[in-house]
C-alpha cells in the first residue's frame, strides 16, 4: 500500500508542480466549450438543449487529451523499467497511475462543469445531472484512454494516433452519460436506467483497464 | 441609499471585488515573504550572489 | 546466493544478438560484461531485470527469495536515470524507496554518501548528468537489493566519483551482494570478465 | 531616474521599496472617494440601483484590455529592446490582469442576471471578454509549462503580440456573428452619452483600480526577481555541492565536477 500512495502522492505532484499539465485540462474543457457557441449560435434555448453534449464532448476531449503523456514521460526517463521490475503488480501500478491522473485532471474538469453550465444557460438540476454523470463517467474515460497510453509507449507514437485508438471506445461512456443527463432534463427515460449502466461501465473499465494497459506495457518494453 | 430589487447582485458584485483583490494582495504578500525566507535560507547557508552583497537588500 | 544463465538467447527485432550465453556470479562476485557495440551487453542486463523475455534459456537465483522473482531481487541502473526533474532530489529518492519497498537504510545517509547532502531540497532538474548518476546511486544504497544491475554505471561520473562508485561497490560485495555490470571502462574493482560476442 | 537605469534590477528593487507605500496610499484613497462618490451616484431612471455594479465593472473591464497592452508593451521589451525586466513585467501582469478579467465576466454577469434574467448572455462585449480571460489563462499556462523563466519569455512574448493584434479581430468577429443572431442588443449603455453624475464617480474609479494594478504589479515583479535570485542561487548551490565532498570526513578526494549551471 505504502508503494501505490507513494505513486499516486508522486504523480499528482508532478502534475501540479511547475511543467506539470494538471490544469491545462481544465482550461482545453473551457476553451473547447466556449468554441461551441460561436458553431451553433448563442440561442440560449439551443444551448441549454444541447449543453449536456457539449460539455460532455468538452470532458472526454479533455480527459482523453491530457492522457498521452501518462507512461510516455515515465517510459522516456527510465522510471517505467523500475516500476515494472518491482515488488508491485504492474496492473495495480498502472491502476494507481490512472487514479492519481484522475485525481489531478479528472476532477477538476468535474469542478469546473457548474460554471460552464452557467454559460450553457443549464439549470441548477441540469448541471448536477451532468457533474453527477461526468463524476460517474469519467473513470472509465481515463482508466480506457489508459490503455491508449500504453499502447503509445509501446509503439513509441503519442498524440494522434492514441486519439484515433481511444475514441471510438469510449462511446458507450458517451451515449450513457449523456443519455442520463439529458433524462433528467427533457425525459422521457428514466435517469436510472443510462445512469447505473454508465456505473457499470466505469467499474468493468476499472478492471480491465490495468489489466489490458499491463500487458501492453509488458510487451512492449525493449 | 436604497439599493431597490437587487441588492444582493449589487453587494455580491462589490464583495467579489474585494475578495479577489484581497486574495491577489494576500497571495502577493505570501509570495513576498516566502522568497525572501528561502534567499535568507540561502544565504544562510553560504550561498551568496557574485556580486557579494547581500540578495535580499534592497537598497 | 548465486546467479546463473543456461543457454541464453536473445532476440530483437528479428535479429539474433547472442545465443547460447551461460553465465554464474555467487554472492561476492562481480561480473563485468564485455563486449562491442551491440554484442548485447545491455540485452543481457535487461534480460536479468525481466524487462525483455529471452527467446530461449533460464535465469535463476539460487539461495535468494524464494518468494519473490529474479527481477524483483535486481536493482537496475540503466542508462536514464529515472528521476523526475520537477521533484527534488530527496523526494526522488524518497519516491523510489517507498515504492520499490523492502529492507532499506536511511535516505539521508545515502545522500551524505555520494556526496549529494547539500542539495536534498534542490529540484533534481538543477542536477549535472555527474550529479544525477550519484543520485541514481543513492538509489541503490538506500533500498537493499542483492543483485545490481548496472549499465556503463560510471558514465559521466568524474575520477572522485568513480573511486567513491568503486568503494560503494566493494562495499556491497563484502556484505553478501553480487554485481553484473556492462562496461567498456575498468570497472574499478575485482570482477570476472564475460565477454560476449565472440572476439572481434 | 530612466529607464536605462531600471535595467538593474538591485535599482529598480530599491525603487520600488521606495514607491510602492506611496503608490498603496494614494490608491486607498482615491479607492475610498471612488466608492464614496458611486454610493452618491443616483440611480439609472431605466437600470435602478444596479448601475452600481458599473462603477466596478467598467474599471475592471477597462483593466482588462489596460493589462494586456502593458504585456505587450513588455513583450516588445523582451523582443526588441531585451530589456532585462521586460519580461519580469510581462509574466507578473497576467495573474493580475487575469484576476481583472475575471472580476469583469463576474460583475458583468451579476449585472447582467437583472437586466436579462439569466447569468450569462452571448452578449458581443462579455463574450470578447471571455475570450480575453481564456487567453490570460492560456498566458500563465505558457508561463507555468516552461521551467527556465529566460525560455518561457521569448513564447509568452509572442503569444502576447499575436494576442494583441488578434484581439480586434477577435473582437470584430464576435460582433459580426452576434449581430448575425441578435439583430437588436440586449443592453446598450451610453458611452459618451452618460450623465456627469455617473461619470466622474466612474473615472475616480477607473483611475483608482489603475493605480491599484501598477501597485500590485510592482510587488509582484518585485516578488518576480527574487524568485529569480532564489533560482539562480539554487544553480549555484546545485553546482557548488560536488565540493563540499572535497571537505567531507570520507576523504573521496576532491571532485571537480562543476555541473550543469
Amino acid at each position: 500500500m505504502t508503494a501505490l500512495s507513494a505513486l499516486i502522492r508522486r504523480d499528482i505532484r508532478i502534475a501540479l508542480r511547475v511543467g506539470g499539465g494538471a490544469l491545462i485540462g481544465v482550461l482545453f474543457f473551457l476553451t473547447v466549450v466556449v468554441l461551441m457557441p460561436f458553431a451553433v449560435g448563442p440561442d440560449l434555448a439551443l444551448l441549454s438543449r444541447l449543453g449536456p453534449a457539449i460539455l460532455w464532448l468538452g470532458a472526454l476531449l479533455a480527459s482523453l487529451l491530457t492522457l498521452d503523456r501518462l507512461f510516455m514521460a515515465d517510459h522516456e526517463d527510465g522510471s517505467l523499467d523500475l516500476i515494472t521490475m518491482s515488488r508491485t503488480p504492474l496492473e495495480l501500478a498502472c491502476a494507481a497511475k490512472a487514479l492519481a491522473h484522475w485525481l489531478a485532471a479528472g476532477l477538476p474538469l468535474i469542478v469546473a462543469t457548474p460554471v460552464l453550465g452557467l454559460l450553457l444557460n443549464l439549470d441548477m438540476v441540469a448541471t448536477g445531472a451532468v457533474a453527477l454523470t461526468l463524476l460517474a463517467g469519467t473513470p472509465a474515460l481515463t482508466f480506457t484512454g489508459m490503455i491508449g497510453a500504453a499502447l503509445a509507449v509501446t509503439l513509441h507514437r503519442g498524440g494522434l494516433l492514441m486519439a484515433v485508438l481511444v475514441l471510438p471506445l469510449s462511446i458507450p461512456v458517451l451515449i450513457f452519460g449523456v443519455a442520463a443527463s439529458q433524462a433528467v432534463i427533457v425525459g422521457p427515460m428514466t435517469f436510472g436506467a443510462p445512469f447505473s449502466i454508465l456505473c457499470a461501465l466505469s467499474l468493468v473499465s476499472l478492471v480491465v483497464g490495468p489489466f489490458a494497459a499491463a500487458a501492453s506495457l509488458r510487451h512492449g518494453l525493449d | 441609499m436604497s439599493l431597490g430589487p437587487y441588492a444582493s447582485f449589487i453587494v455580491t458584485s462589490y464583495a467579489a471585488a474585494a475578495a479577489v483583490v484581497a486574495i491577489l494582495i494576500g497571495w502577493i504578500v505570501l509570495d513576498y515573504r516566502s522568497q525572501t525566507q528561502r534567499l535568507r535560507e540561502l544565504e544562510e547557508r553560504g550561498i551568496t550572489r557574485r556580486s557579494g552583497r547581500s540578495a535580499t537588500e534592497l537598497r | 546466493m548465486r546467479l546463473s544463465g543456461h543457454g541464453l538467447r536473445c532476440v530483437r527485432g528479428g535479429r539474433e544478438v547472442f545465443a547460447g550465453l551461460e553465465f554464474a556470479a555467487a554472492s561476492g562476485q562481480a561480473v563485468a560484461v564485455t563486449g562491442r557495440n551491440g554484442s548485447g551487453k545491455t540485452s543481457l542486463l535487461r534480460l536479468i531485470a525481466g524487462l525483455l523475455v529471452p527467446a530461449a534459456g533460464t535465469i535463476a537465483l539460487d539461495g535468494g527469495d524464494a518468494e519473490l522473482t529474479v527481477p524483483e531481487q535486481c536493482h537496475y541502473l540503466g542508462h536514464r536515470d529515472a528521476l523526475k526533474p520537477a521533484l527534488s532530489v530527496a523526494e526522488n529518492l524518497v519516491f523510489w524507496a517507498d515504492f520499490l519497498g523492502g529492507e532499506r537504510s536511511d535516505a539521508a545517509e545515502s545522500l551524505a554518501k555520494v556526496g549529494l547532502d547539500h542539495a536534498t531540497h534542490l529540484p533534481a532538474g538543477f542536477l549535472s548528468a555527474g550529479q544525477r548518476r550519484r543520485l541514481s546511486l543513492a538509489r541503490l544504497l538506500t533500498v537493499r537489493r542483492p543483485v545490481w544491475l548496472l549499465d556503463e554505471p560510471t558514465n559521466a561520473l568524474d575520477v572522485a566519483g568513480q573511486d567513491m562508485f568503486g568503494s560503494l561497490m566493494r562495499e556491497h560485495l563484502a556484505a553478501g551482494g553480487l554485481i553484473v555490470a556492462a562496461t567498456h571502462a575498468p570497472l574499478g574493482i575485482e570482477s570476472r570478465e564475460l565477454r560476449i560476442g565472440g572476439v572481434a | 531616474m530612466t529607464l536605462i537605469d531600471l535595467a538593474n534590477p538591485t535599482r529598480f528593487l530599491a525603487l520600488t521599496a521606495r514607491v510602492l507605500p506611496w503608490l498603496a496610499a494614494a490608491t486607498v484613497i482615491l479607492l475610498a472617494i471612488g466608492l464614496y462618490q458611486s454610493a452618491l451616484a443616483p440611480d439609472d431612471y431605466q437600470q435602478g440601483a444596479t448601475v452600481k455594479i458599473m462603477f466596478i465593472h467598467v474599471p475592471n473591464a477597462w483593466l482588462s484590455m489596460f493589462v494586456w497592452g502593458v504585456m505587450s508593451i513588455a513583450s516588445l521589451g523582451t523582443l526588441v529592446w531585451r530589456h532585462p525586466l521586460a519580461d519580469v513585467a510581462a509574466k507578473a501582469a497576467a495573474p493580475i490582469g487575469a484576476s481583472f478579467t475575471f472580476l469583469a465576466l463576474l460583475t458583468g454577469s451579476l449585472w447582467g442576471r437583472p437586466m436579462w434574467g439569466t447569468y450569462w448572455e452571448w452578449d458581443a462585449r462579455l463574450t470578447s471578454v471571455l475570450i480575453l480571460f481564456l487567453m490570460y489563462l492560456g498566458l500563465m499556462a505558457l508561463w507555468r509549462a516552461v521551467d527556465d523563466p529566460s525560455r518561457a519569455a521569448r513564447a509568452a512574448a509572442v503569444l502576447t503580440l499575436v494576442g494583441a493584434i488578434n484581439l480586434p479581430i477577435i473582437k470584430f468577429s464576435v460582433d459580426w456573428w452576434n449581430t448575425l443572431h441578435q439583430p437588436a442588443s440586449v443592453m446598450r449603455m451610453g458611452g459618451s452619452a452618460l450623465d456627469k453624475s455617473f461619470l466622474i464617480p466612474l473615472l475616480v474609479m477607473a483611475i483608482a483600480f489603475t493605480l491599484l494594478f501598477v501597485t500590485l504589479h510592482l510587488a509582484a515583479m518585485r516578488n518576480e526577481i527574487l524568485r529569480r535570485r532564489v533560482r539562480s542561487l539554487q544553480m549555484m548551490q546545485a553546482s557548488r555541492i560536488a565540493f563540499s565532498g572535497e571537505s567531507g570526513s570520507r576523504g573521496e578526494g576532491a571532485s571537480n565536477e562543476v555541473g550543469a549551471a
